[in-house]
């Protein structure tokens, strides 16, 4: 414990410290001195917030109060399973479709009665919107919700769905960061550099918005422009796997046959035009606008898109491809031809094939909760649902694990001393 | 206010069958303005001395150590996060520290960077609240104002980045949350450069001036010796010129990279405990820089199983809280859940000295040493 | 006509010193005896007033009821004043002193009387004595008696030092000087 | 009747009892203006804004409507209180306050009464709201209100003699107790002449004052991280702002006004200029209580709190020798100084 230098440092700080305390007699200096502070306060510009008149912007990360997005939900129940108090109730009752196709077997769904959270006991810790497989709970920074008895603070899913309105959609990442083994920070740059028209119309679109919302696609085009000569250097370290899981999840997205594809394909990009609609501004549809152009642009956009992103990533990259045990595609084809000999429908069979390819790509062993969404986040509309791990989503990022393999060693010798 | 005797002097005085004035048992809480909390104070006074003060604590107990045997680790990190209530952060630290240990997962750099700029920005919180209550017990109201614009600042910073203004929850085994939003490290630069820059004002106000060194100064000294056998830590223990700072000591995340003093008081008197406190700002405002400075870019999660889940085994994990030493004691039998968590908490032991100081004082000097005592009522009860 | 204002007045100010001043040797309850005391002070400083004694009159409010009154409401404060009623406080003397009272009484009117038999108050401002009259009393023709009561005070104020100062006092100070002193040691 | 009327003397009472109305609406009137500049001073001090709703404009009726709180409130007496001295305690406190506002002189001729012995009247009766505080504390059955009022009854007694003393200076200096007679002999440049005296006797003055009324950092009495509110602990209501809130201000206005007039000159010009000394005298004489209670809000949110023995060592070491030997050298400077030093 003592070593040295530290005892060093003791003895100049003790020193010093004396100093300070030599300071002692100083009949009033002192005194004067704090008078000064305060009468230099007492012209200074006032920074207070008066409150009711005036809203403080907070950040779109605050966790104000939990929003449903009750099509969204499927009422698996996660989100009340793992709340640590137990907040969160759920009623449902199962409806029976009729099938889709003549023929087809009926479907059943849960539909969901009542989702209440009751905030007298919510302590606001987000795991049930992380823990949300279906991207049906948001945080809003909302939280003016005070009422006069303390049952009342339990509030339903109307208003809890109302509150789906005031939800912003994330806010752009730092320079630097990087999702585990996931090129997605590049993927803004595709509209930039495609259609550079488009943004530069939102940008200024968005200069006369809330500044906050407006800022947005602009930083993401500036950080899409900074972050990727860094991922150049990095270029041995971005896997190529991500980008055959990135055209094949792009196959599977545009064909909503199970349940949950159903969900999430009609469900993300909703959300982010609902959640941007209050913003009202040309920014506001920026990200729609992407989402839209990615999809339009035919079967692989993303790949293209992708491919202009990363640049000279692509080549290096099939090197370092965690070489999955089965080919993917094969695996495919595989389950999906045993699916339809077993008697599944077209619709099942195709989603369990996908399941399996993806299980395939990551090596996964366990069985994954039914499809992983990357959340609100505008840069990577479309793409990316099965492959894309959710930032801070424990379960999520268990998945990418192979893929990020290549990323660590790289990263840790350069990380310490840039 | 002449008539100042010790409880030694009472005793003797009423042997000799001399004047004895009543000794006055005086309820200082549960609910009272200086203690910050529910804390008790069962405070024997003579006049206006104090003759014995026994810290009466367990108001707020809630039964952490039990109630986490109750939740996966996921709820804990949020669970702990509410223990000292001022450094969410930093409590969320050491079980996540835990955990990387027993499921040997490895945090990324910047991770770790981050996670060392988010720790020292709570600890300018911290203590800027101290900066903050302390002046407000000895009568100045206004640092407290002063105080909270900077600490403001910094917390709409971190909110920025973890959604939460005092419980963060933003700590996960093998990183963080995730990434930090756009802008957020011009924020925290600012933010931090603005409390440096504002410091000297404030010292002007308090630490320099005569009123507060006479309230002050050689007040509740507390010895090396009593740091010692009581196990006191953090700013307290510095400021009786206990260097221990485990940061220093043992540096754990990348703390040995940095270029950082510790702040070592003298006398150990509630000045020396303010001053080393204040000094920690400047200190954890130079680690922030630095971390900012050599932010490495990368994932900030590691290679995380989707269920965490402690393999079989034990491990005690420290780190340095703001009030002092945290530790976990983290026994896992394989469960999702700690089979044990023992949580040793710096406010807890610092408080146990408290009698030691307290008794001889005056009722007045009684509020300096107690703010100067930086508890938390939450870190010692929890 | 002043007169008349004066005599209602001072008759309004004498019930109010009799009664208080019966107050204080009833009241059960030392403070709320000093408080009528208090009362009968002010009384008699208003009576003094109505005699145009103003200097007196506010003389007597500062040093009797803001200084000594307040010290014995301290001192009773301090000590024995439990709230409430507190005992009997009369005790086997009771005859004897309302003799020696009205003895006192007796004499003290006998000798008013006396000599004041006859002179008439000043009803007006311009007959009052001013603080400049007060002085030059104080400073010329009484100047003997005023130092003597002076160093009388001075030499009562010396005992009660003196009685009240005990040696070895230990100040919280002094305690934690003591403690620094032996941490410092160990230190070493 | 022509002969009531005519009677010099009687009007002279009429003229008094009006005067007396006259302050008796203009204390509180000044009190709650004087709340006001509180909150508003303390809070830009402090980087705040202060009250912002109530009435409108900057919050103008803020302490209007808090003291309308208060009066609705409930009034509760403890049950082990004792109970008259518990209830009367306030006015104890808040009436010899209002007494003070008599003999202050706005303007020369703006003055309810001018006494023969006014400074000295103005001491006698600013010592009495001690006995209300030790009341107030003792009747509460409350320990932290007793030792409140214990430690306000001795503060006072130590600082009602610096007070004292720093007075006599003044009125050695001008040769006068009455009030008005202080302000006439004082001239420019007020404070700063006879050099030193005038000055330190001020700082004294005010150093005292500030003790003798519970502000901070001479607050003790009061202290709310120690003995919660002291010797108003148990009170609420309107007795609360009577004895304390109201009291404090009202408190602090007339010894601004006190200061003003012992010290700067009252209600003459700053400095003797021939368009200055147009304005009328009640102007300036607001304009120095602005300065006064400004500087008593200044102090009051800047410092921290002395403590109870240390307060006592810097009376009893510090201020009452120094205004002693300031007596001294007032008295040398009386009989010593040439004339033409003078003015």
């Amino acid at each position: 414990m003592a070593l040295d230098e530290r005892e060093v440092q003791r003895e100049m700080d003790a020193a010093a410290h004396k100093l300070r305390k030599e300071k002692k007699r100083t009949y009033g200096i002192g005194l004067l001195k704090g008078l000064a502070v305060t009468l230099r306060h007492l012209f200074k510009h006032n920074t207070v917030i008066e409150y009711p008149d005036v809203k403080q912007d907070l950040p779109s990360r605050t966790r104000g109060v939990i929003a449903l997005k009750e099509e969204n939900c499927t009422v698996c129940m996660l989100c009340a399973r793992e709340c640590p108090d137990w907040c969160i109730y759920i009623d449902s009752h199962k409806e029976t479709l009729p099938p889709k196709r003549a023929g087809g077997r009926p479907r059943k769904r849960n539909v969901l009665d009542r989702f209440a959270i009751d905030y007298a006991l919510c302590m606001y810790c987000g795991i049930c919107v992380e823990v949300c497989p279906y991207d049906a709970l948001f945080w809003s920074r909302e939280f003016e919700y005070a009422e006069y008895d303390i049952r009342e603070l339990t509030h339903e899913k109307e208003k809890l769905s109302d509150w789906m309105a005031t939800v912003l959609p994330p806010p752009a990442l730092e320079e630097g960061a990087l999702l585990p083994g996931q090129p997605e920070p590049p993927a803004p740059a595709a509209p930039s550099g495609d259609g550079a028209a488009a943004v530069p119309a939102g940008d200024t679109g968005a200069a006369e918005m809330k500044p906050a919302s407006a800022a947005r696609p602009a930083t993401q085009t500036a950080s899409a422009a900074e972050v990727r000569p860094e991922q150049a250097a990095d270029a041995p370290k971005a896997p190529s796997a991500v980008q055959e899981p990135a055209g094949s999840e792009h196959e599977q997205a545009p064909a909503p046959a199970a349940t949950s594809a159903t969900q999430v394909e009609e469900g993300q990009p909703p959300t982010k035009a609902e959640t941007e609609a209050p913003a009202g501004s040309a920014a506001a549809t920026e990200p729609e606008a992407q989402t839209r152009a990615v999809r339009e642009s035919g079967d692989s956009p993303s790949a293209t898109a992708r491919g202009e992103a990363t640049g000279e990533i692509e080549t290096p990259a099939p090197a370092a491809v965690p070489t999955p045990t089965e080919d993917p595609d094969e695996v495919y084809e595989t389950v999906l031809k045993d699916q339809l000999e077993a008697g599944s429908s077209p619709q099942v069979a195709e989603a369990r094939a996908k399941v399996a390819r993806v299980k395939a790509e990551r090596g996964v062993r366990r069985a994954p909760t039914p499809i992983e969404t990357e959340k609100k986040v505008p840069s990577a509309p479309v793409t990316g649902h099965f492959t894309e791990p959710v930032p801070g989503g424990a379960p999520a990022a268990e998945e990418p694990k192979p893929e990020q393999g290549p990323v660590e060693p790289t990263d840790e010798e350069k990380g310490p001393d840039g | 206010m002449t008539q100042i005797r010790t409880p030694e002097d009472v005793a003797r005085e009423v042997a000799e069958g001399g004047l004895a004035t009543q000794q006055m048992i005086l309820n200082v809480g549960p609910q009272h303005p200086a203690t910050h909390g529910v804390f008790r104070l069962l405070a024997t006074i003579d006049g206006e001395i104090l003759a014995e003060a026994e810290p009466v604590i367990g108001y707020m107990h809630r039964g952490y150590e039990k109630l986490v045997e109750a939740r996966d680790y996921r709820q804990i990190t949020n669970l702990v996060s509410r223990m000292d209530w001022l450094s969410g952060f930093n409590n969320e630290l050491p079980l996540a520290m835990a955990l990387e240990t027993l499921m040997e997962i490895e945090v990324p750099p910047r991770a770790q960077w981050l996670r060392v700029v988010m720790l020292e920005m709570n600890r300018i919180l911290n203590h800027l609240m101290f900066f903050a209550s302390f002046g407000a017990e000895l009568g100045a109201i206004t640092p407290t104002f002063y105080a909270f614009r900077e600490r403001e600042d910094i917390q709409l910073a971190m909110e920025s980045a973890t959604g939460g203004r005092m419980h963060f929850g933003f700590m996960r085994p093998g990183g963080l949350k995730e990434d930090v939003p756009r802008g957020f490290i011009a924020q925290a630069l600012k933010s931090v450069r603005q409390v440096i820059a504002r410091l000297d004002q404030y010292e002007d106000l308090l630490v320099g001036n005569e009123i507060f060194k006479q309230r002050t100064v050689d007040v509740g000294v507390l010895s090396r010796e009593q740091v010692m056998s009581y196990g006191v830590s953090g700013p307290i223990a510095r400021g009786s010129g206990v260097s221990d700072d485990v940061r220093k000591d043992e540096p754990y995340l990348v703390y040995d990279r940095f270029d950082f003093n510790v702040p070592i008081g003298h006398s150990g008197d509630c000045f020396d405990r303010f001053w080393v406190l204040v000094h920690e700002v400047v200190e954890s405002a130079r680690i922030v820089e630095q971390a900012i400075e050599g932010l490495p870019a990368g994932p900030v999660l590691g290679k995380v199983p989707r269920v965490i889940q402690a393999p079989e085994g034990e491990v005690y994990v420290r780190a340095e809280n703001p009030l002092g030493e945290l530790g976990y004691y983290l026994a896992s039998d394989g469960d999702r859940r700690p089979y044990r968590l023992k949580i040793r908490t710096p406010s807890f032991n610092n408080v146990s000295v408290l009698p030691e100081v307290l008794r001889g004082t005056f009722v007045a000097d009684m509020i300096a040493i107690l703010g100067s005592f930086f508890f938390v009522l939450g870190d010692i009860d929890r | 006509m002043e007169a008349a204002w004066q005599e209602g007045l001072f008759f309004v100010f004498a019930t109010v010193i009799t009664v208080s001043a019966i107050g204080v040797v009833t009241a059960r309850n030392v403070i709320h005896a000093a408080l009528f005391l208090v009362a009968t002070l002010i009384g008699a400083a208003c009576i003094y007033i109505l005699m145009f004694a103003e200097f007196v009159a506010w003389a007597q409010v500062l040093v009797y009821v803001g200084a000594i009154v307040v010290l014995m409401l301290f001192g009773l404060m301090l000590t024995r004043a439990p709230i409430g009623k507190y005992g009997e406080y009369d005790n086997d003397q009771k005859g004897l002193a309302a003799i020696v009272a009205a003895a006192v009484f007796g004499v003290t009117a006998w000798v008013l009387i006396d000599s004041f038999e006859g002179v008439e108050l000043p009803t007006d401002r311009v007959a009052a004595t001013t603080s400049k009259d007060v002085g030059e009393a104080i400073f010329s023709s009484y100047v003997l008696p005023f130092e003597l009561v002076s160093v009388l005070l001075l030499a009562a104020l010396v005992g009660a030092v003196v009685i009240a100062r005990r040696d070895e006092r230990v100040t919280s100070r002094t305690i934690d000087a003591a403690r620094r002193e032996k941490a410092r040691e160990e230190d070493v | 009747m022509p002969e009531f009327i005519q009677n010099f003397e009687l009007t002279a009472w009429w003229i008094l009892a009006i005067k007396l109305i006259v302050v008796l609406t203009v204390v509180p009137v000044g009190a709650l203006a004087g709340g006001y500049a509180l909150h508003k001073v303390m809070a830009h001090l402090q980087h705040r804004l202060g009250p912002m709703y109530a009435g409108g404009f900057h919050g103008w009726a803020q302490t209007l409507a808090d003291g309308i709180k208060f009066v609705l409130k409930e009034d509760i007496i403890p049950e082990k209180a004792d109970k008259p001295v518990f209830k009367y305690a306030p006015a104890i406190i808040f009436i010899p306050i209002l007494l003070l506002y008599l003999v202050i002189p706005v303007d020369r001729r703006l003055i309810v009464q001018d006494l023969d012995v006014g400074l000295f009247y103005l001491l006698a009766v600013s010592s009495i709201p001690a006995i209300g505080i030790l009341m107030a504390g003792w009747s509460s059955a409350n320990k932290y209100a007793l030792i409140g009022a214990l430690r306000s009854a001795a503060q006072l007694i130590a600082y009602e003699l610096p007070i004292v003393l720093s007075a006599a200076t003044v009125a050695m200096l001008a040769g006068t107790l009455s009030v008005v007679g202080i302000v006439e002999a004082q001239d420019w440049p007020f404070l700063f002449w006879p050099p030193g005296i005038g000055l330190i006797a001020f700082i004294i003055f005010f150093a005292g004052s500030v003790a003798e009324m519970n502000l901070p950092p001479f607050d003790m009495p009061v202290a709310e991280s120690e003995i919660i509110t002291g010797a108003f602990t148990e009170y609420s209501g309107m007795r609360f702002i009577f004895g304390y809130f109201f009291a404090e201000t009202a408190h602090m206005i007339a010894f601004s006004g006190l200061a003003v007039t012992f010290f700067l000159g009252g209600y003459r010009p700053i400095v003797p200029w021939e368009p200055l000394t147009v304005i009328p005298g009640i102007v300036w004489f607001m304009l120095k209580l602005f300065v006064m209670v400004f500087l008593y809000l200044w102090v009051r949110p800047t410092f921290p709190r002395l403590r109870e023995d240390q307060l006592q060592k810097f009376a009893w070491k510090g201020l009452i020798p120094g205004s002693l030997g300031l007596i001294l050298v007032a008295g040398a400077w009386i009989l010593y100084a040439p004339e033409w030093l003078w003015h």
